[in-house]
């Protein structure tokens, strides 16, 4: 009988194999070693390995994230892990100016082998400061690789690959997904390459294109959208750093429209890039015009009241599609409050 | 003593507010992280007894004691909490962001110690405008680790800056004690004095000496001298965030905890307050008082309404 | 007779003006009271205003930043420099997660009326770190403001509008175009609203929408595809951040093409935001796939031998355009060298 | 005094390296910002003259001394500069961005404190992985303004890392004296020790105290007791970029310069080693050698092709 994981055991599994496999790596941040262990993803890191190889940091997000690129550049694999995307933005100088361009800049000489997990946060009061997703940003700028995990049964693989790539890399974790149960037996060898696109559903009518959590919300929408007729190829783009977007062109090709779901605000995106990138790769094919759903242009608000409506749900992306297709849909009622993933989550991160 | 009754009131107000947090939290209603000052309450109630509404406080994410002392609205507050439309930011910011500008209390933020540098700012708009008000940062232990700290007290002392930093040093950063965060022997005192601060530090659970150092350093700041920081030693008495005791998790030692919980402000307080005639009357009507003000509070939150999401489009932009 | 002007001369006189209008108006900046006055922009401001008005500060980005806001949120009108963008990395903190956020955080009841030029560096082995242009970063983050000035006319006006609005404005000011020469009397009233999208050619063929630097080789284009057969209709979006693109959409609904040039790294930038609206927008209009001019996807190298080919010029624009409607171009060698705008730049930044 | 003339000739090296670039500077070949450490060498030698290869060090935008001292190699300095495919980074980073791996000098970099925490994050490898070696971090006295130096050197304290911090206190940052920048009475020295580093203060034109402070310091952090500060006092004589004197500028006191200047650290060792019989054809050798290697340097620059710019996209990601 096959056991059961889930999202942020197999984030643990994957750092407890590299860290086993590498020696020389070294992994830091703010709580990792303390009793919650980064919502249970950094567990038992400490006690296996020992503190002078896993431990807690002052708060001191820039230089800390230096002191990371130089132990890299020096030889240690690192890894650094933060609760939340927004502390991150204290430290931008190092990863732009020190992490992003170092083997660039020193013509190939020096690499920097790290790794920093940033976690997005959403709903439940997170508000402004605590649920910023930022891989537009990230994804701007050359030299960095970009990952956003979105299924158990890579992210694994996904972290573990990150680890053991030679170069600078987001990854970017969403809260949301932590609980997220899947049979062991799916899981993929950590050691394998991943594929940075994976096409989840084969469908002929559209292409929707997702990652993170809206990956969930796209799977949903298209069985329903299944069953209205509409026929939905679902992919999942892991590593947005990837320019190798042919995959996803010969989906468009072949469906002539798109969907892109975005976690983070719609504006200036990762959906704008991708839109842009299909529309000049594929624009003979395309029979209607693409779409991308995203967070509307202010900042998440705290109140429970004021988050309702503010992320797009598997109903948004069907009403979404379902217009493109001349069809109607109305939005139900959800199961669980909108603005938890499901009763296992009570707060208050 | 009648001064120290008052302080004792405002010190057990916050207390009791907070108590009433903790124990309705786990309702989910108040759906937002939120960090209790239980245990250091007098270092608010201490320095805001020196402060006027025209003086400008700013903290961080643990601030409802500096929010409540510096006389904030109780209703806002708990409203706040609730993500209701009558809180302090009509449920866009939370127990984090807080704001009451009628008494000088301007907000609080979410991001370690990144309030400290607005209230500097807060301070240089006083000096260039020749304002004879003052502004006020609170922060935590682990807010001086970042470099927004010391950058600012920087700029704060090269300008002479009508500013008092605040630092309540409860020897944690979430569950992180000082040793792995700060080298041994760290004084933030004698840091902030060779940064160029005038610098005390204070049993923060000593309400009397709080108020005193806060007195001291006051006269320096509001004489023009310049910047100056008061350390406050505290506990925190509960979790991190949210209502509950952790001290099963083991992560704080025992004894520093009976010892701290020894030398809770309220029960010291109290030692003072007993020796006055008809102690426990005087104390059980301020009790009475203060609890029919909470539960007010609370039904006010309760039965305000959510605000519409549609207004969500209003403020991107100020006109 | 008209007197002659130039581009850092008309951003002088708009925060001389500014501080005139506005006495509870601060300016400060590394730099800025220095004899070089940052490229003679600020040069005579602290004279005329006084050093506790307009003065220097400590090294610190960051908290500088911070105490800005402050100062804004308090009530003073708040403008700071930086003599480039790369140095403002460290204070992405206070920008994202203070100054963009308050005025909403907070429900209306304060703004944050604070200005920050940044000077964007380009070629004379600026490398690496001296030349990074982020305007699709900020212009990703709701509640700020993004201005991009690309003329002598209205730059002047655009800093005035921009220190006079009582919102987070990143004001995004090009090095090469600080010697721009204008006659002064074609230059715009301060204290005018300016127009956010400017258009400068009328044309059928092809839109092409340019700002800052861009924009001048952009009109050259123009003039050249003109002798060609090609006519273009070249607009000018000087603030990426305002959402109204009927302008945009008018014209390129005309034209059915349109060509977007972008002085940052095209992968998730400004060129990238705006084909994916006009897609959206102009769908059916559109008679072959939008183009993005930007730059190359690695960071800017320092040798004079390596930067040649970095920046598209207007023969990059030429050869595009050229071969959208079937024509031929040939790049021509420069007159002046590639890493300068002019003679009158001697280094060192 | 054997030992002393090979200081004269290490600093000499320098001080003529850096002139022939203000001399050339202006033809327009080397087209990239330059900083120059004229007046400032002595601070490099004395510490390099204790580091062995296997120590790493990382410095700022002012760098040349801190490359050549270390033992980094000439003709990849100049070439650097001339943007050519020999150069130490083959041009990609010319003057702010030098490395040469083989005799530990790491690397510098354009953005002002933002190689002191890589610095330390060097030491912190080192000390995981058990090394003999040790790290140092070059930069000024304005980098000690960003919060990036406070932050590290807590750090490297908190964790009693391998380090030593040189900070070259010139007075200046770009045209900018301390007064705006730092409180009066500011000491970096004393600072650094609240923070939790051992540290000296010299006159870092005295290559003597540089060096006898330096090795006070290096038995410290060899000994695994802990990072260490040295803070040296010292002047810039040229421009803060680019190759010209400035001072008609007025930026800097009259009286400043010229006692300043008096006190070069050239000048100063000459005193020394005018005892010395023969010192004039010792002198002459020494210069006749120098400028033949710093020539031969200019013609290997000179001589040495462009890279070619479809090299561009190589090295965006390592293997
Ligand atoms: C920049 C940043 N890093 C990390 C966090 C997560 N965090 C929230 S509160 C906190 C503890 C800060 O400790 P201290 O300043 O001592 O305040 P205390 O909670 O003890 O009152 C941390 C690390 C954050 N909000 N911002
Ligand atoms: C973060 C940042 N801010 C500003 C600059 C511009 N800048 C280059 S060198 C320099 C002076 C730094 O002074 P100091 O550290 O004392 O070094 P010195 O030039 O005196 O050797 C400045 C401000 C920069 N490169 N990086
Ligand atoms: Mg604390
Ligand atoms: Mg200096």
């Amino acid at each position: 009988m096959p056991t059961n994981t889930n999202f942020a055991e197999q984030i643990n599994l994957a750092q407890h194999q590299a860290m086993r496999d590498d020696p020389s790596m070294i992994s830091m941040g703010l709580g990792i070693d303390d009793p919650k262990g980064i919502f249970n993803t950094t567990t038992g890191l400490a006690e296996a390995f020992g503190e002078e190889r896993v431990f807690d940091t002052p708060t001191s997000e820039n230089a800390m994230t230096g002191v990371g690129i130089g132990a890299a550049i020096a030889g240690s694999r690192v890894l650094m892990t933060h609760q939340r995307v927004d502390f991150f933005l204290l430290a931008m100088d190092q990863l732009v100016n020190n992490a992003a361009k170092w083997h660039y800049m020193f013509n190939g000489t020096m690499s920097v082998p790290l790794t920093i997990r940033l976690i997005i946060g959403r709903g439940w009061g997170q508000g402004p400061t605590h649920q910023q997703s930022l891989q537009s940003w990230f994804t701007h700028i050359p030299g960095l690789k970009v990952v956003v995990p979105s299924l158990t049964d890579n992210v694994g693989q996904l972290l573990y690959n990150a680890i053991m790539d030679n170069n600078p890399t987001i990854f970017l974790e969403h809260r949301w997904l932590h609980n997220q149960q899947a049979n062991e037996d799916i899981c993929k060898p950590l050691k394998q390459k991943p594929s940075s696109i994976r096409k989840h559903i084969s469908g002929d009518d559209i292409t929707i294109i997702s990652n993170s959590y809206m990956l969930l919300e796209s799977l949903k929408a298209a069985e329903i959208l299944k069953f209205m007729g509409v026929s939905c190829e679902v992919l999942e783009i892991s590593e947005p750093s990837n320019t190798q977007l042919t995959d996803v062109y010969d989906s468009v090709n072949k469906t002539g429209s798109v969907l892109v779901t975005d976690i983070s605000h719609s504006h200036y995106s990762v959906a704008s890039e991708l839109i842009t990138s299909i529309t000049e790769n594929c624009f003979s094919q395309l029979k209607v015009a693409p779409i991308r759903l995203g967070l509307p242009n202010y900042p998440e608000p705290t109140s429970f009241g004021l988050t309702k409506g503010f992320y797009n749900e598997a109903d948004d992306i069907v009403i979404a599609v379902a217009n493109v297709f001349n069809k109607n849909h109305v939005k139900s009622s959800p199961l669980t409050k909108h603005d938890v993933p499901g009763d296992w989550f009570k707060g208050p991160f | 003593m009648s001064d120290l009754i008052e302080l004792y009131r405002q010190t057990l107000r916050i207390r009791l507010v907070e108590e009433e947090i903790a124990k309705r939290y786990s309702e989910q209603k108040m759906r937002c992280p939120t960090h209790l000052s239980i245990g250091q309450e007098a270092v608010a109630v201490g320095v805001s007894s020196l402060l006027s509404n025209q003086d400008k406080a700013y903290s961080s994410h643990r601030a409802h004691a500096h929010y409540l002392a510096k006389g904030g609205c109780l209703n806002k507050l708990i409203a706040e909490l609730y993500g209701k439309e009558t809180g302090c930011t009509a449920g866009r910011g939370g127990s984090m962001h807080l704001s009451d500008l009628d008494v000088g209390f301007v907000a609080s933020t979410a991001i370690v110690a990144n309030s400290i540098p607005l209230a500097v700012g807060n301070a240089l708009h006083q000096q260039v405008q020749k304002k004879a008000e003052i502004s006020i940062a609170y922060f935590g232990d682990g807010a001086t680790e970042e470099g927004a700290f010391y950058e600012s007290t920087n700029f704060a002392a090269v300008k002479k800056l009508p500013i008092l930093f605040v630092c309540e040093n409860n020897q944690y950063s979430v569950y992180t004690p000082l040793k792995p965060r700060q080298p041994e022997g760290r004084s933030i005192t004698r840091l902030a004095q060779e940064i160029g601060i005038k610098s005390i530090a204070v049993d923060g659970n000593d309400i009397n000496q709080v108020i005193n150092a806060t007195q001291e350093l006051l006269n320096h700041v509001r004489s023009g001298l310049g910047p100056a920081l008061i350390e406050c030693h505290t506990y925190r008495h509960r979790e991190h965030c949210g209502p509950h005791f952790d001290d099963d998790l083991n992560y704080r030692p025992r004894v520093d905890i009976e010892r701290w919980l020894a030398n809770d402000p309220l029960f010291k307080m109290t030692q003072e307050l007993a020796k006055q005639n008809n102690w426990s009357a005087i104390k059980a009507d301020i009790e009475k008082e203060l609890m029919l003000e909470i539960h007010s509070a609370f039904d006010f939150a309760e039965n305000s309404p959510f605000p519409d999401p549609k207004q969500n489009n209003n403020y991107l932009y100020a006109n």
